[in-house]
């Protein structure tokens, strides 16, 4: 079954300092609606089912994914974790 | 904050010579201050100053009948009758979107967008040009992916249609991918605005995003003067915000209808250091602008950062007396910044100030005017006459040109761009009447009978073998896709994209291709009204091809008069309009079949303008139904592109072709001032006549119609024979194909 | 008849719409600002394509919140006529004026070209000027394209008819290599159970002129018009 | 300082069923590149940065803010955590 197969979490946020337009307007939005947000920061949340294989080698081949595919190292980071 | 010292090393930190300092210390009559030695590194910096290629490009020519604004402002104008100008400009963002294709593609349109909004025009139409390495390398995939998707993310959504362009590809562009934007905006005469400050006390104000870490010049970030983490203060890159650009157009738009302002300029490169020094030396005036007005993103910026700061969608303005308030409600209604940061003087100075503390005050015309100028030493490269010898007789003749034919349809520098300008919207605002795909784009002009129609162009392999007649060529086929469309030619525009300027050959082929230029402007009566240059395109000593490109804007006094390059019906006669050419040298032919990029282009600019007026005249009477020109992969390419319709079953044709030298050279070589046309046969006599009268050479080469495209030589032996639907699949399968493959990003391991 | 063309931050083809009801239909029309919420005394509505709040975030998501947006909903159970086209497409789904939502176009791309729209009910107040089957040739540009509904939506929607309108082939055929975004099954554009409502991803103000390549947007217009000289029959 | 206030942590996802075409897209690049992967799925994420105020109001607040704007429940989705 699939759900027995680890899972990687993977969050890819902009670099602070790094200009979002769409977290500056969401909170406008959201501030516009009445809501106390002092900031707004839009990321991508990835969730990738993988092969059964050793913890370690996961961790490794994730964290190779993130930085060849999955983000964007000149204004990205990206952090995750394996489960279960 | 402690100011930091300046030593030699904070000097050449800056990216200045000794002797720039030297000269700022005399300019002063002092030593700068950190701050201000930050804003001289920047205004005097090869991006603004144009210290290297200033001294070249006062060749051009600028001036004539219809020229309204020539070089020097933000953009250039010419008059198109009816008390409407156009205002357009191209730009290059190459470096930014080598870094991050998306956002430096993305950045670059929104900064060609504000340069022609700026000047009270409201964006008509996108262009634009770009080189890549070849396709077959990864990285190069990924690049070219996230630059169209850039430019269509920011033209699409500020809702500006990007209708055109070129795309050319040679591992020479490997590690220096070319990305050059253009935009044609229109307005009326009584609502051209310009970068000046004018009116002492008048108010200075800042509208559009707020100021963050964005961009501020990398030579700088090696100091270390820093208090805090060093991660921090590493520049940014700029990310474009097209939504936050489409309120600053509309509500630029609307304090200029409603004439609250006396002058405006964008804040681009060099932020807010280059909009008060050049509005303020324009003026002949001084700005004073107090830092701690201004709006910010991110807390404890410097001063420092923020006069260097590159943050996107912002502007400066100066209100006229009194209507602060309307300007300020204006910019509200759009949600928009809007604070007055400063004021305009009569001492001359640009002072900067935190909350009244005196930072900098340095002279306006220090940083522009007064800014250094260089006379490069310049020498041809030494491999040159090697470059430009081409022995033909070691140049194989191919058996079969069909295949040729369906090879060069294939290359991707030939092949069909709609993988690209599929992904831009080149319809919205309903003004385009001839879509991406035809030799130059046209756009009609709402209320009026007018259109326009515009082309980028470039050659870069051209102009590498021999850089004063590829400048002249560069020219010379703009114009002439312009002409093809039916327009004639007003002005040009360009962007100059060239290696590093300290090395002599670069300085002399940037030198050459300027001449080659000016006098093809002069030739064909279109003069120069601004453009951009762009140095150092080399990574590790490799240099990009010189590469010029040229923007061409032309006028339809009747848009419903306009051509396309598309045989139309079946039966009428095809015509070539200009030499029978069989120039080999420089061709796309060469270097895709034999690998061998060798010879010497040349052109005649003559006949080349007898061919416009040519095609002009008889396009005027209604004689042609199609008109497209020739260019890469010669003759033959332009035959089965002129088949090949944007919807239903392509057309063939069958021709026959006097062959002087040998084939290929007739089939596939570029040479310049040639024209396909095609008419209904009862025009053929008039054309000819006309073509007589205007001593342009005239070839009738056969009729449209058939499956097939049949070209045969002198003895009736037949050259090409391919299906025209055959051709039409190589020509368009190749990009989607070279997409399909996996993308991965590569970095350069 | 009396258009009024909705303005949000970031609609971008508002001018289109506004100038093909002036220019071409010849009809009055007046922009209505998105902070407006008096809609009295147009007989249509349009909301146009473009990016609101640069789709940032979800298409039409924030524009959701617009106070012109109570108006409309309250326009539409009063019957009026509301077209929504593309970006106004989106609007109308996030504002639950129509059923479902839109995806993002399966090739990840941004797609602009003509396509071919199977008329597949005439009897609405948007098609009455053609016939069902025929085939339209439509502009579209957008990014987010590829409707979905649930399974019960869909099956609603084809019960009531209120799929108006499919890609499909240039010989009238819906079929998979006819859909330019990933829309379930094909759908091009809807309405509402009443029939009031349309939103359809094409664009016919980008073909409402001949000198633009093709007039059948003008066809959508022009049963607008129509239907609002007949007395209402939905 | 901004550090101090309680942050929420945003997860949009498409509902089960939603086809993913970027999702489905990564997936195959990252096959393309040797790796091992049964299916991703892509989703975003925000950090919305909030006032100080009892947990309670806030994680109403949150919820509401998901409902109303932040997801579209026709196809997606969300949850959420609050920190500290
Ligand atoms: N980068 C691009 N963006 C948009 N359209 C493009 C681009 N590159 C090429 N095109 C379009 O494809 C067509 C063919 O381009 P090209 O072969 O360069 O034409 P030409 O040789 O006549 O200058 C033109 O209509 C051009 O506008
Ligand atoms: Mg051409």
């Amino acid at each position: 079954m699939l759900s027995a197969l680890p899972t990687a979490k993977v969050y890819v946020t902009l670099k602070k300092g790094v200009l979002d337009p769409q977290g500056l307007t969401v909170q406008n939005a959201l501030e516009a609606l009445g809501y106390d947000v002092q900031e707004v920061r839009m990321g991508k949340y990835l969730e990738l089912t993988l092969a059964d294989r050793p913890r370690e080698e996961l961790e490794a081949d994730v964290a190779e994914m993130c930085e060849k595919l999955l983000s964007n190292p000149v204004i990205e980071d990206f952090r995750f974790n394996i489960e279960p | 904050m402690v100011e930091p010292a300046i030593t030699p090393d904070t000097i050449a930190d800056h990216g200045l010579t000794e002797e720039e300092y030297d000269r700022i210390v005399e300019l002063l009559g002092r030593p700068p201050n950190h701050l201000e030695l930050g804003i001289f590194s920047v205004m005097w910096s090869e991006h603004c100053s144009y210290k290297s290629s200033k001294s070249h490009l006062g060749k051009f020519p600028t001036e004539g009948p219809h020229i309204v604004q020539g070089p020097g402002e933000n953009a250039g104008i010419v008059d198109i009758g009816d008390g409407l100008a156009l205002v357009f400009k191209i730009e290059s963002h190459n470096h930014p979107s080598f870094i991050e294709p998306f956002q430096g593609a993305a950045t670059g349109v929104g900064g060609i967008l504000r340069d022609i909004f700026t000047m009270g025009a409201r964006p008509l139409a996108s262009l634009n040009s770009l080189r890549f390495g070849p396709l077959q390398i990864p990285k190069n995939r990924y690049l070219m992916e996230g630059v169209v998707a850039g430019i269509a993310a920011y033209g699409n959504c500020i809702g500006v249609p990007t209708v055109g362009g070129e795309i050319h590809f040679s591992e020479v562009y490997n590690g220096n991918p070319l990305v050059n934007v253009f935009n044609v905006g229109l307005t009326r005469h009584d609502r051209i605005f310009r970068g000046r400050a004018d009116g002492a006390g008048n108010a200075v104000m800042y509208v559009g995003s707020k100021t963050g870490r964005d961009g501020i010049h990398g030579a700088t970030m090696a100091s270390e003067d820093f208090d805090e983490t060093s991660e921090e203060r590493r520049p940014t890159v700029q990310v474009g915000d097209p939504f936050t650009e489409k309120l600053l157009l509309e509500a630029c738009l609307e304090v200029m209808e409603e004439n609250l302002i006396v002058g405006i300029q964008d804040m681009g490169a060099a932020g807010l250091t280059c909009s008060t020094s050049e509005m303020a030396s324009r003026g002949n005036t001084g700005i004073t602008v107090d830092l701690a007005r201004v709006p910010r993103r991110e807390e404890g910026m410097s001063p420092y950062e923020i006069m260097l700061s590159e943050s996107q969608e912002r502007m400066l303005l100066v209100a006229k007396p009194g209507q602060e308030e309307r300007v300020r409600e204006v910019f509200a209604r759009w949600n928009l910044d809007c604070v007055a940061v400063g004021e305009v003087t009569d001492d001359g100075l640009l002072r900067v100030t935190d909350d009244g503390r005196p930072l900098a005050a340095i002279p306006a015309v220090a940083l522009t005017e007064h800014a250094p100028v260089y006379e490069r030493p310049l020498a041809p490269p030494d491999d040159l006459a090697e470059r430009q010898s081409l022995d033909l007789d070691r140049v194989y003749i191919p058996e079969d040109c069909s295949a040729v034919l369906l090879e060069l349809l294939a290359s991707p520098s030939i092949a069909n761009k709609e993988w690209v300008w599929r992904q831009y919207d080149h319809m919205v605002r309903i003004n385009t009447v001839v879509l991406p795909g035809s030799d130059a784009a046209v756009i009609r002009l709402p209320g009026t009978a007018k259109g326009v129609a515009m082309s980028l162009d470039g050659n870069g392999r051209w102009c590498w073998l021999d850089p004063r007649e590829g400048g002249k060529r560069a020219v010379a086929e703009a114009a002439r896709n312009v002409v093809c469309a039916g327009a004639r030619p007003l002005a040009i525009t360009n962007c100059l994209n060239f290696g590093n300027p300290e090395r002599p050959s670069t300085m002399w082929a940037f030198a050459e291709v300027v001449e080659g230029m000016a006098e093809a402007c002069e030739a064909l009566g279109t003069p120069v009204t601004g453009g951009n240059v762009s140095f150092y395109n080399e990574t590790l000593g490799t240099a990009v091809y010189p590469t010029p490109v040229v923007g061409v804007v032309g006028l339809l006094e009747d848009v419903s008069k306009h051509l396309t390059q598309w045989f139309k019906d079946e039966g009428d006669a095809v015509v070539l309009l200009g030499p029978a050419s069989e120039e080999l040298g420089g061709s796309e032919y060469l270097a895709v079949v034999h690998g061998l990029v060798r010879g010497r282009p040349s052109i005649d600019l003559g006949l080349e303008r007898s061919v416009h007026e040519l095609i002009l005249k008889a396009a005027g009477e209604g004689l042609l139904k199609s008109a497209h020109d020739v260019s890469d992969g010669g003759l033959a390419v332009a035959l089965a592109e002129a088949g090949f319709q944007p919807s239903g079953h392509p057309l063939g044709c069958s021709i026959s072709l006097r062959v002087e030298t040998r084939p290929d050279a007739a089939l596939f070589g570029e040479g310049p001032s040639r024209v396909v046309v095609s008419c209904i046969p009862d025009n053929v006599q008039r054309l000819q006549g006309l073509a007589e009268e205007g001593r342009v050479p005239f070839t009738l080469l056969g009729t449209v119609g058939g499956e097939d495209l049949t070209v045969s030589g002198p003895d009736g032996k037949p050259l090409i024979s391919v299906a025209a639907s055959e051709a039409k699949r190589s020509w368009e399968e190749s990009l989607p194909g070279l997409f399909e493959r996996p993308q991965e990003r590569d970095f350069d391991r | 008849m009396r258009f009024g063309v909705v303005v949000f931050p970031g609609s971008n083809n508002d001018h289109d719409c506004y100038r093909v009801v002036e220019d071409v239909l010849e009809e009055p029309v007046e922009y209505i600002w998105h902070q407006d919420s008096d809609v009295e005394g147009f007989d249509a509505l349009i909301l146009p394509g473009g990016f609101s709040y640069g789709d940032y975030l979800r298409t039409g998501a924030i524009a959701r919140f617009s106070p012109v947006v109570e108006s409309v909903k309250r326009f539409a159970d009063g019957g009026g006529l509301v077209l929504g086209i593309c970006n106004g497409f989106q609007i109308l789904l996030e504002i639950g004026l129509l059923p479902g939502a839109m995806l993002r176009n399966q090739s990840l791309k941004f797609v602009c070209q003509y396509v071919n729209l199977r008329v597949e009910n005439n009897e609405t107040p948007f098609t009455n000027q053609c016939v069902n089957g025929e085939v339209l040739r439509v502009p579209i540009a957008h990014n987010e394209g590829a409707y979905f509904a649930d399974q019960t939506t869909l099956e609603a929607l084809r019960a009531n008819q209120q799929v108006v309108f499919s890609y499909c082939d240039d010989a009238g055929r819906v079929v998979e290599e006819a859909n330019p975004n990933g829309a379930l099954e094909n759908i091009a554009g809807i309405v509402n159970d009443r029939g009031n409502v349309l939103g359809m991803m094409p664009h016919p103000e980008r073909c409402s002129e001949e000198m633009l390549g093709s007039l059948d947007g003008l066809k959508i217009f022009r049963s607008m018009l129509a239907a609002a000289k007949a007395p209402a029959t939905p």
